[in-house]
């Protein structure tokens, strides 16, 4: 047994730390190419040459705890799906989310033959993209971005990515299979996602811990107040927790699918309980300057929520879990 | 023990329900119920129609203008408010000011400040709470210095809620600086349009454009514009913060939110069935409801009590308490209602997706109304007074 | 609106307070029973003189608060289900809970024609009663103590009341009408068995508070520890909680049914809770001495789980709230 | 990072669960998962068995006579144990008073007492608390003056966890009343024979007879029995608490409980059908395993860390917090699937109903474990160790 990062791990570690201090914004996505981690979010039977859940775990945290957007999620569900069905490489966005729904898939988008019609909603990764990668309820299809009765209508997201609503009007798909069949590609990206929400939590608990040991009220520090102190010592328990919720996650991510399954289930609730813990406590711990959106809590917050609620939020895996169902079917 | 309203009080409700029905636009309901912020002509055109049948004021008494109500009525007057989604009366005026000038201002003041209050001559904010001070409210540093028949102020207030908006601002200032601090405050009345005043908005984590810091800079004050006492502003403040305590508890806009969540839970779709038919998400709906239906009548009695003359004690912060609890709840399972839609915001410059108001609306409202357990004393500090009291025995 | 007792009702409480400040153990029934007692929580048409719902919560919230035993709900519902049938007055105990199950009634008894056959648990009431009052699935019947193939097994309940186990073979029995046509007694009997957990609920917060104040450790009174004093403001507020739920049942007893089980429900709900997360509390704000028996608070804790277990738990009336459903059918 | 076992570690593993197989008697495994008292012999027994095969000291070094087995080692032990239902092995010399002495007791006393233990010759229990002291474990007032050769000992100690079987008793006692309370403190090996000692049960509110009261009235205690220095106790006692840190999780408790509410709940009818297809039950178990399955890792996270040589910190405290509100929640799940069945006890005098061991151990498991978050160090007590660590940074 041993959790310690490899070799290689730990160098991929500091060098996203580095690129992540040096660039943000704009150039971000480019310096993050040119590190490689496009790739290393594919295994090697998918073009890329590491995508091991570990990989996959600590580039998401990093991401997550530096505040950049979760957004290579999406590129590389698409890439990967489309490695796996043997198409070409190509850029997907990723269109799961339903209108009118929680977390159904075939409510509001519905396939007739090799034609979709109807709606996705909180679209993410559009930008530059050649087409989308859409979900039914049970399968995965591509749809090309110039084809006829695709329509898409772009918003920011909460989080700052680009969004959008996805309207497809009897457009021509290609299926690339069941869903179930990409299990192992959607399962890795809830391990990115989970692991982005970690890196998420981590930072609004350190920012949060900061504050209190800073800012004095009545003459001393907030975090001598016994009421508050307590607060944060059962946050740090529930940080733990979210963090071997990933590890749990990312070392079962090759297991046989019941299993994995279960522990992707067990992870994003615990990961999707402790970032609303976090969001809830964090901003009160604060007080009135972690409702501002110019204090640095307020994207956090906002990212906090959306790492719940991406893929699937605790509601919906705590209920397959329960079930005992699988996590895509 | 009865538990029903006295048909005095019946056919009271049936008014208001009849006056919200003529005259509130559906269109601006649904704003007020998506949480939306509403321009400034929204909030006084709705002012403005309360004022034309005698019911802006229903705290004030009627020698001052007000509707003189007891408190059970301004209780149904606040719920079915709340539940038909109307603009919430905007309170720095009506609720806080008002009853302060009442009980400590001049004749003079009386006379020149409360019926522009009730006609919207005057938008009044509020300028209690300064950067670096949070909790501690007593701690205030903005100065005013007495210069011939003015005062001087100079300093900074924040959280001004709706200050964009107003013409006139009270403040809390520092007069002295001896003996305990909550001893050199004073209770200030200042034109906004005067030189040394700059306003500020705060942009808060949901885009919402509501509060606002403001600076003075060497601002010039009549003296005349003192309420009371010099140093005596402490007094005031706390009077004015126990004084408006119908509505603290918020069951009326809880009660909407519950109203409007169970309408979500019936047309989100969840495994093929209306959400609300969803064993697990109906027992966290239905705990909130039973919460709300206790916390109704926790309410009730507490205004009952107070009706024959008991002296309220630590029941405000405990309605304080339970009330945003129970709201916060609403707004969570609002929010989880709508699963992967709850993704985006409505405003702060983002255009969210068309038709999809209401699922934005969620997850803006949840966040926006993380501030009801921190501001007006936050929970922390109502658990204080609470456990204080209680220490004391 | 008036929340006040009537000064009938107060003067009962005065004479139920002295009574109970005096009497206590197998001295007390009888002078209960002096104070017409049994009578109080009877309606006029049952052969009592009150039985209104603030009658019963006072009665009841006095005798929870007072670590008296709830003995008399089980007396009144047999009472109350007798004259309501046209039958003569009988004691008879309360045997409703049964093996196997959590809340279901018919699983482990069922009526074959006039008879019984199955088994009953934690019957209440059977001391000196001349035969039991017997629910099935749909049902209530009466069962006389001497009839052949009864059979009675007694053991003491946690909150020290006598009870034991009812074991029926063949037994002849009479049906005394539907479960849903005796609603009106049963949510009586749940008001009582609220209003009584109430009592305790208070019992509890009272002795914690007076301990808090009392304890010194590291040379100051315990509850000016803030994160100790921050729980017990909490636990105020959710003693105010539970009381407002007795209030709104005692106050819609008479109410049409639908809205009189709502309350039931919902008032069953919030003290149940509240008696759970008093039980835990206060033992915990206590430390080890309230985990002895020697401790008042030894009695009060066990008292309280039973509360909250008599005649349907909180999640039982959580999920037939939820579901809209009658609280007895 | 490898979340697998070592082929060593499985062989291990696979050896322990033959062992527990082959060696656990079944009624005696029902009745520690039913949580009923065991006898002393019983105890005594299962000591033996494990002491035949030198597992009875896994935490000693070989060369004291244990079984010197890695962190991981220990963990599989007590895992696979806790899940068979095996009787826990009682820690008071084992895994208290060993390390004490193997650490600071001198060769003499480790030649005598050390055998002994491993042997079932003495019965160890411990004499920490005392009334009125609660938290403040160091405002200790039980007094031992030195007499010549022996010491002369006075005080009550309390919480003696089955004390009554004991004919041994570590305290600590006070030597010194100077400088700091910490610094006066003496640890001292106590033979409960000796006149002066006295033991009185304490009953617990589920009628468990576990702990005790002991009073010394001029008890003579040879100074031999002293354990290193005079005055330096507080140091022994500091190493005790923080020594034996592989079970404070309770992983394996917490999955053996959990196991047994899931074949409660597949047991019991809920609505026609077993509870545990109730979707908001279901949801209920789920949330607690989910919880406990985080907690397993953390808890092998840190065992692992601590294998490659960090100190240990704050996290005893994070997985004494975290692994008894797993506990409790399952405790409380388990009485809730009885629902009406649960109105009664097994023991403390009851003659619970026959054939209904299993609803009443419920009840009265949930009420013994109401410990599990007060003693050895409070959750309070553990929450301001982690606060007060990471307010230093």
């Amino acid at each position: 047994m041993d959790f310690q990062l490899s070799d290689d791990h730990r160098m991929l570690q500091d060098s996203l730390r580095g690129v992540l201090a040096r660039h943000s914004g704009d150039g971000l996505a480019p310096a993050l190419a040119e590190l490689g981690i496009p790739e290393a979010l594919l295994t090697e039977a998918e073009g890329g040459f590491d995508g091991s859940g570990a990989a996959v775990a600590l580039i998401f945290e990093e991401l997550g705890r530096a505040g950049a957007p979760s957004t290579p999620v999406a590129a590389m569900i698409g890439a990967a799906a489309l490695a796996q069905a043997g198409h070409d490489a190509a850029v997907l966005a990723f269109a799961d989310a339903e209108p009118g729904t929680r977390h159904d898939r075939g409510v509001a988008m519905r396939a007739e033959g090799e034609c979709l019609t109807g709606r996705k909603t909180m679209v993410i990764g559009a930008e530059g993209a050649q087409g989308f990668l859409v979900t039914t309820a049970d399968a995965l299809w591509r749809v090309d971005r110039d084809a006829e009765g695709v329509e898409f209508r772009p918003y920011p997201l909460m989080d700052d990515q680009p969004g959008g609503d996805l309207i497809l009007c009897d457009a021509p798909a290609t299926r690339l299979g069941a869903l179930s069949g990409h299990d192992g590609v959607l399962a890795r990206a809830v391990l990115a996602h989970a692991a982005y929400g970690l890196g998420v939590i981590t930072a609004a608990f350190d920012l949060t811990l900061d504050y209190l040991r800073q800012r004095k009220q009545f003459g001393q520090p907030l975090i001598a107040f016994q009421a508050l102190a307590h607060r944060m010592a059962d946050l740090a328990v529930e940080v733990e927790q979210a963090r071997s919720a990933v590890v749990n996650l990312s070392g079962h991510l090759d297991a046989e699918p019941a299993l994995r399954d279960r522990h992707l289930q067990a992870c994003k609730v615990t990961v999707g309980r402790a970032a609303r813990l976090l969001a809830e406590e964090s901003v009160q711990l604060h007080g009135g300057i972690g409702m501002t959106e110019e204090y640095a809590l307020g994207g956090i917050i906002r990212r906090l929520i959306a790492a719940d609620t991406a893929m699937g939020d605790a509601d919906y895996h705590l209920e397959r879990f329960a079930l005992a169902e699988p996590a895509f079917a | 023990m009865d538990m029903s309203f006295t048909p005095e009080e019946t056919a009271f409700r049936d008014e208001i329900r009849a006056f919200l029905k003529a005259e509130l636009d559906p269109a601006l309901a649904r704003k007020v119920r998506l949480h939306h912020d509403l321009t400034k002509a929204e909030m006084e055109g709705w002012h403005a129609k309360l004022q034309s049948r005698g019911w802006l004021a229903g705290n004030w008494p009627k020698e001052f203008g007000g509707a003189g109500w007891t408190a059970i009525q301004r209780h149904i007057f606040e719920e079915e408010s709340a539940r038909a989604h109307a603009p919430r009366i905007v309170p720095f005026g009506i609720a806080m000011l008002g009853p302060v000038l009442q009980k400590f201002g001049s004749k003079e003041q009386q006379d020149h400040w409360l019926p522009r209050i009730l006609n919207g001559d005057d938008w009044w904010c509020q300028g209690y709470s300064e950067p670096g001070a949070g909790s501690d409210l007593a701690g205030l540093r903005c100065e005013a210095r007495r210069d011939g028949d003015h005062y001087v102020v100079n300093g900074q207030k924040t959280w001004t809620t709706l200050g964009q908006h107003a013409n006139m601002i009270f403040c809390l200032v520092r007069t002295s600086t001896e003996g305990k601090k909550q001893e050199g405050i004073s209770f200030l009345l200042i034109d906004m349009e005067t030189p040394g005043v700059t306003v500020r908005p705060i942009v808060l984590l949901d885009g919402a454009a509501e509060v606002n810091e403001v600076w003075f800079d060497n601002v010039r004050v009549p003296a005349a514009n003192l309420v009371g006492t010099e140093n005596e502003g402490w007094t005031y403040a706390k009077y004015l913060l126990t004084h408006e305590r119908t509505n603290i508890a918020g069951v009326g806009f809880a009660t909407a939110a519950l109203d409007n969540l169970k309408r979500v839970a019936r047309a989100q779709i969840h495994r093929g069935k209306p959400l609300s038919e969803d064993p697990a998400f109906a027992a966290d709906m239905a705990s909130v409801e039973i919460e709300l239906m206790a916390m109704s009548t926790t309410n009730l009695r507490m205004l009952s009590a107070a009706a024959q003359g008991q002296a309220p004690g630590i029941e405000s912060s405990m309605l304080k308490i339970k009330g945003t609890q129970i709201r916060q709840r609403l707004d969570a399972l609002t929010r989880r209602a709508y699963g992967g839609q709850a993704m985006a915001l409505p405003q702060g410059g983002n255009e969210g997706p068309e038709d999809a108001d209401e699922a934005l609306a969620a997850t803006a409202t949840w966040l926006n109304n993380r501030k009801l357990s921190i501001y007006g004393g936050s929970n922390e500090i109502q658990r204080s007074i609470i456990a204080g009291a209680m220490a004391k025995g």
